[in-house]
């Protein structure tokens, strides 16, 4: 079937489309399209692009505040943190990609969301991975985590960009669905960010990478030339990265954008040409010619079809005015890039396209963006999980159940991982990978922002609520631990169907659970993402509403520590008692599904939060939260295989949730002896717990008199390093 | 070569895909020299009295690390440079270049682990009499980052011995204590090698990353000393 | 017996690394090179003498392991 | 004209990656592999139809570029 024949319903089905969008087409246009023209608007109407589900309920997130000079809607979002500098970050997923090709999918996941961030102006100084994979040893799981992070280590790696924190979790629902999303914060000067519009007619447009394959056109098959059916079935459904190209357009696009050679630029991410065309275009409330012949191409006989839809990676459009074209051009020829004059801005808010002389579309904007469907789909709410009934927790062997917990798949160490990321490219990793936050200075500068992703998808999955609150609350804490303020908020929304009433309702909930903590900690939520239809046949993935925070430290003037030293005293600030609902302990020990997932305490946790921050940015106590695994695992985390602690508990106190209780926004302490006074007096008010101190080479707990738990510290250090292992070896 | 109280110039050689060059530029300047970047198109060094070959990716690394950037018109530069005493640093990626174009011996292959580290290693100093070297003490132990996939240096036999016997190795990989040992080779190199330097001590390659080592803030301030070095050699 | 697998990337799969290896060619002069694409050359040593036998295991063998069917090709030679 | 330059490592040296594959095909039942190397297959369209001459220019391509003497040794095959 040739490009440009008539659609029509089967078509359009095939291409997507519910029979009333088709009907809502039809009216939109007034004419029937032709099959490039479906092609666009089933790119656009795609709930990738339009948000046609999440639209509604995306509102509640707060996006305003003083610092927000960008929330959403833009290719990034853009927070004032000091001194005339902005952080511009958000956060992305590749999940299908990286299912179907783990080394390529992550590579261009990690490429696509570097460009949403050099796009707005701003270098991009780190980046962050959350991944979710399921059972280690379900079939190709293995083959699954070493591809994604070869994928993000060789791409982030040879951009220069420092890999510096992320998170990792392993469970069966991710078995046919793993996730994979990527965060990168850039900075700028205020003054210098750029927008991705279309604006001034008779500006030029001008495409500027690599040139344009047959990569990811995901339309129906009959889409290309019938006579060219051998070439459809070669058509890779992957995209492959170029790292090298991407860090050419980093550093040419950064240099068009300073000199102020461009008006308006974008990527060319999902649908490609399509969607920045179009997106540009509709913000600046402008349209577009486009000459289809002057399109760079990789292969012979590229379609109109092709053109448009085509996902090749490392591409990027730029609006220019008609004196700059040459410079443009003459500046990427520097770099090395190919750049293209290839239309032009107009008044009308059309884009109207050639093709080998006649016409190949023209069609009107705002159908396709501003008025994409919308949809409110039914949802139900979801009853959060009851709470457990619980066994007697009595003299049970701690040690042994510590030792259990530290050796599963989701207290791994992610060392083996972040080893292969270049963390410290850049010359401003203050705080790497290892720690709660990561930690990184604005160059040439003392401030130091602070980024962390966090998400505990089990404890969403029993309450979707009060999970993603709690994903929230421990990015803050996270950030607290390296002394940073939280600033500003992007998510990575990971769902299963939305037309999934279950489904719909856990991401109903999780959204009003980010959106309630962000707006009373006064968190904005300034950009993000939403990623659904993540299940195989018919099984949804655990709900993952991933969190990617970022703070600031106004002038950094200690290496936060994470780990403690000897002679240190240990201290528990909050509740010494955890709550065991929704814990690993509950999960791991007890094999419980159960609740309840306690709300956060939003006074107490900003609290609590501001002052670690400060002592930490004093450099009065090394900190970490107890989150995952609870007080233990926090104790391990922050002692070495050399050295361990002796620790009392008040004798009537529960051991199960001193030890491994979660929750209720808590931190370890280690502080030097000489300190003390200063870390009481700081947290008058609150509750705090010394438990004892720094030394010897085992873990001692006791309660009262009674030893209840005393191991190893190089035995509960390694245990975690245990499920990687297999990376160590070498594989093809 | 100072003259009248300036600073002496590095050149910073930027390849396309290099990542490094803006942290060497940062580094030379932190020490007291005048960073001076130069393109790998260009055929001359811009009057700098050292050169600099960054980390990074040049030319994405494709068909082995430093395979391209060895081809590019300012090696030429470089290498009339060396031969005329010039004092030449290449870091990681800048060390791949100077073995394939032969300035010091060698290659390298792929790490032993077949992956990408990036990690503090301890290097010994096995050289200070030589101008490159000569801010550090006999046996100093620098605790410096690598971040490389392809460190895993590589020479014949008879190589090995002649780089032995010249006392061309600069750097080891050792452990915290100085001792040099097998458990303490992260990537597979041959005799433990992390450094070569060159007979005359004005080629050095190294795998580890100096230039991010010059600041409290930033892991401490080991690679101070290598990076004044070439600056004093300028 | 010598067993040569020889893996391609399929035709319309972009290759970034052969692409600059042409780019470098041709500024050393080498303008008549129009396109370089790069896939891997993997010798097996494989015990056995039964022509047949052999191949169809490394062809097994590439399946499985060897080459990465979403992009890659693969063809096995023996000698 | 496409030419087929061959990349391999020399014998004496070490070829971990090789090593890893032939241990992993082992792990896979593929016992009877019992050495791996691998290579570069690097392919290359040149203009031009004076097969000589583009068998030399293709050996200088490879000796200039594609191979490293200290590691590897090439071998160039036309059509
Ligand atoms: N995929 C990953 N990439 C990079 N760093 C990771 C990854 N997974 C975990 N890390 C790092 O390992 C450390 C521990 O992770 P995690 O247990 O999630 O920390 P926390 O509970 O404090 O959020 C953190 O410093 C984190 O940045
Ligand atoms: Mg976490």
């Amino acid at each position: 079937m040739r490009w440009d024949a008539e659609a029509n319903l089967e078509l359009a089905r095939e291409h997507g489309l519910h029979p009333q969008e088709w009907e809502r087409l039809l009216a939109a246009l007034g004419r029937t399209p032709n099959l490039v023209e479906l092609g666009i608007f089933s790119a656009l109407w795609s709930e990738h692009c339009s948000y046609k589900s999440s639209r509604a309920h995306l509102r509640k997130l707060p996006a305003q505040g003083p610092r927000v000079i960008q929330g959403p809607g833009e290719n990034a979002g853009v927070v004032a943190v000091g001194q005339g500098w902005v952080a511009v970050f958000k956060m992305e997923s590749h999940n299908h990609p990286s299912f179907i090709e783990p080394y390529q999918g992550a590579a261009t996941g990690v490429g696509g969301i570097l460009r949403d961030v050099f796009t707005m102006g701003a270098r991009p100084i780190m980046a962050l991975d959350s991944l979710r994979f399921g059972d280690p040893d379900a079939p190709r799981m293995r083959y699954l985590v070493d591809g994604v992070v070869r994928g993000i280590s060789d791409y982030g790696n040879c951009v220069g960009v420092p890999t510096v924190g992320g998170e990792v979790d392993f469970h069966p629902s991710y078995n046919g669905n793993i996730l994979v999303n990527a965060m990168v914060v850039g900075v700028a000067r205020e003054d210098g960010i750029f927008y991705g519009r279309a604006s001034g007619p008779g500006n030029h447009v001008v495409y500027m990478g690599s040139k344009t394959g047959r990569d990811g056109i995901h339309g129906a098959t009959m889409a290309s030339d019938a006579f060219d059916e051998a070439a459809a079935a070669k058509r890779p459904t992957v995209q492959v990265g170029d790292p090298l190209t991407e860090k050419l357009l980093i550093e040419c696009c950064l240099e068009l954008m300073s000199r102020g050679l461009v008006v308006g630029i974008q990527d060319m991410g999902a649908a490609g040409l399509t969607s920045s065309s179009f997106e540009m275009a509709s913000r600046a409330g402008c349209g577009l010619v486009l000459d289809l012949d002057a399109v760079p191409v990789r292969e012979h006989g590229m379609t109109p079809y092709e053109l448009m839809l085509s996902e090749s990676q490392e591409r990027m459009l730029l609006i220019v005015t008609p004196g700059n074209v040459m410079s443009v051009i003459n500046l990427c020829k520097r770099w090395g890039l190919d750049a293209t004059d290839i239309g032009r801005v107009i008044g009308e808010p059309v884009v109207r396209a050639t093709f080998r002389g006649g016409p190949a579309f023209e069609l009107p904007i705002a159908p396709l963006v501003d008025d994409a469907p919308r949809y409110e789909r039914p949802f139900r709410r979801p009853e959060p999980a009851a709470p457990a009934t619980l066994p007697a927790l009595r003299d049970r062997d701690w040690g042994t159940e510590l030792k259990t917990l530290l050796a599963a798949p989701q207290l791994v160490s992610a060392r083996r991982i972040w080893q292969q990321y270049d963390q410290s490219v850049g010359a401003a990793t203050v705080v790497g990978p290892g720690a709660d936050a990561a930690l990184v200075l604005i160059p040439g500068t003392r401030i130091g922002l602070a980024a962390t992703t966090d998400c505990n998808s089990f404890a969403c999955g029993l309450d979707p609520y009060c999970g993603a609150a709690q994903a929230v609350a421990e990015a803050v804490r996270n950030l607290a631990c390296v002394g940073a303020e939280p600033v500003g908020v992007t998510d990575c929304l990971n769902f299963g169907s939305p037309e999934n009433p279950t489904v719909m309702g856990q991401f109903v909930a999780a959204i009003e659970g980010v959106a309630e903590t962000c707006r009373v900690l006064e968190i904005p939520v300034v950009s993000g993402n939403v990623s659904f239809y993540n299940q195989t046949s018919g099984q949804s993935i655990l709900p993952t509403p991933a969190i990617g925070m970022v703070g600031v430290v106004a002038e950094v003037r200690h290496v936060p520590r994470g780990s403690w030293e000897l002679g240190e005293a240990l201290y528990v600030l909050g509740p010494l008692e955890g709550e065991l609902g929704g814990s690993r302990y509950l999960q791991i020990i007890l094999g419980l599904e159960a609740g309840p997932v306690p709300a956060v305490d939003h006074v107490a946790e900003r609290r609590r939060s501001r002052v670690v921050a400060e002592l930490v940015r004093l450099g009065v106590v090394a900190a970490t939260d107890i989150s995952d695994g609870g007080l233990v695992t926090a104790l391990v985390r922050m002692g070495s295989p050399d050295c361990g602690a002796d620790l009392t508990i008040p004798w009537d106190s529960l051991v199960a949730r001193v030890l491994f209780g979660e929750w209720l926004g808590r931190f370890l302490l280690a502080v030097q002896p000489a300190c003390e006074p200063a870390l009481v007096q700081a947290c008058e008010g609150m509750e705090l717990a010394r438990l004892g101190t720094v030394g010897g080479d085992r873990l001692v707990v006791r309660a009262g008199k009674r030893i209840v738990l005393s191991e190893s510290m190089a035995e509960l250090c390694g245990l975690p390093e245990r499920q990687l292992e297999w990376m160590e070896g070498v594989q093809g | 070569m100072t003259d009248g109280g300036r600073r002496p110039r590095v050149a910073v050689v930027i390849f396309p895909g290099s990542n490094c060059d803006r942290d060497a530029l940062a580094a030379v300047e932190a020490v007291g020299g005048e960073a001076v970047p130069v393109w790998h198109q260009s055929r001359d060094l811009q009057r700098c009295g050292a050169v600099l070959l960054p980390g990074g990716y040049s030319y994405g690394n494709y068909l082995r690390a430093g395979a391209m950037a060895a081809h590019s018109p300012v090696m030429k530069a470089v290498r009339r440079h060396a031969d005329q005493g010039g004092a030449v640093l290449g870091i990681c990626n800048g060390f791949q270049i100077l073995l394939e174009i032969g300035l010091l011996p060698g290659a390298m292959l792929m790490n032993r682990s077949l992956r990408f580290i990036c990690r503090d290693v301890h290097v010994r100093v096995e050289r200070t009499d030589l101008p490159l070297l000569r801010t550090l003490q006999p046996g100093q132990v620098l605790r410096l980052p690598i971040a490389h996939k392809e460190g895993n240096w590589f020479a014949e036999p008879a190589v090995v011995r002649e780089v032995e016997q010249q006392g061309a190795v600069a750097l080891r990989y050792c452990d915290p204590s100085g001792q040099v040992r097998a458990d303490a080779n992260p990537n597979g190199s041959l005799q433990n090698v992390a450094g070569l330097v060159s007979r005359e001590g004005t080629v050095l390659g190294m795998m580890p990353h100096p230039e991010r080592r010059i600041s409290r803030l930033l892991g401490g301030e080991d690679g101070w000393a290598l990076m004044r070095a070439l600056v004093e050699a300028a | 017996m010598q067993v040569e697998v020889r893996v391609k990337l399929k035709e319309a799969v972009l290759d970034p690394q052969g692409e600059a290896i042409r780019r470098v060619l041709s500024s050393l002069g080498f303008e008549e090179v129009t396109q370089v694409r790069v896939g891997k050359l993997v010798l097996l040593e494989v015990e056995g003498d039964d022509c047949e036998r052999v191949r169809a295991r490394a062809d097994e063998a590439a399946r499985e392991l060897l080459a990465n069917p979403v992009i890659e090709d693969y063809e096995v030679r023996l000698p």
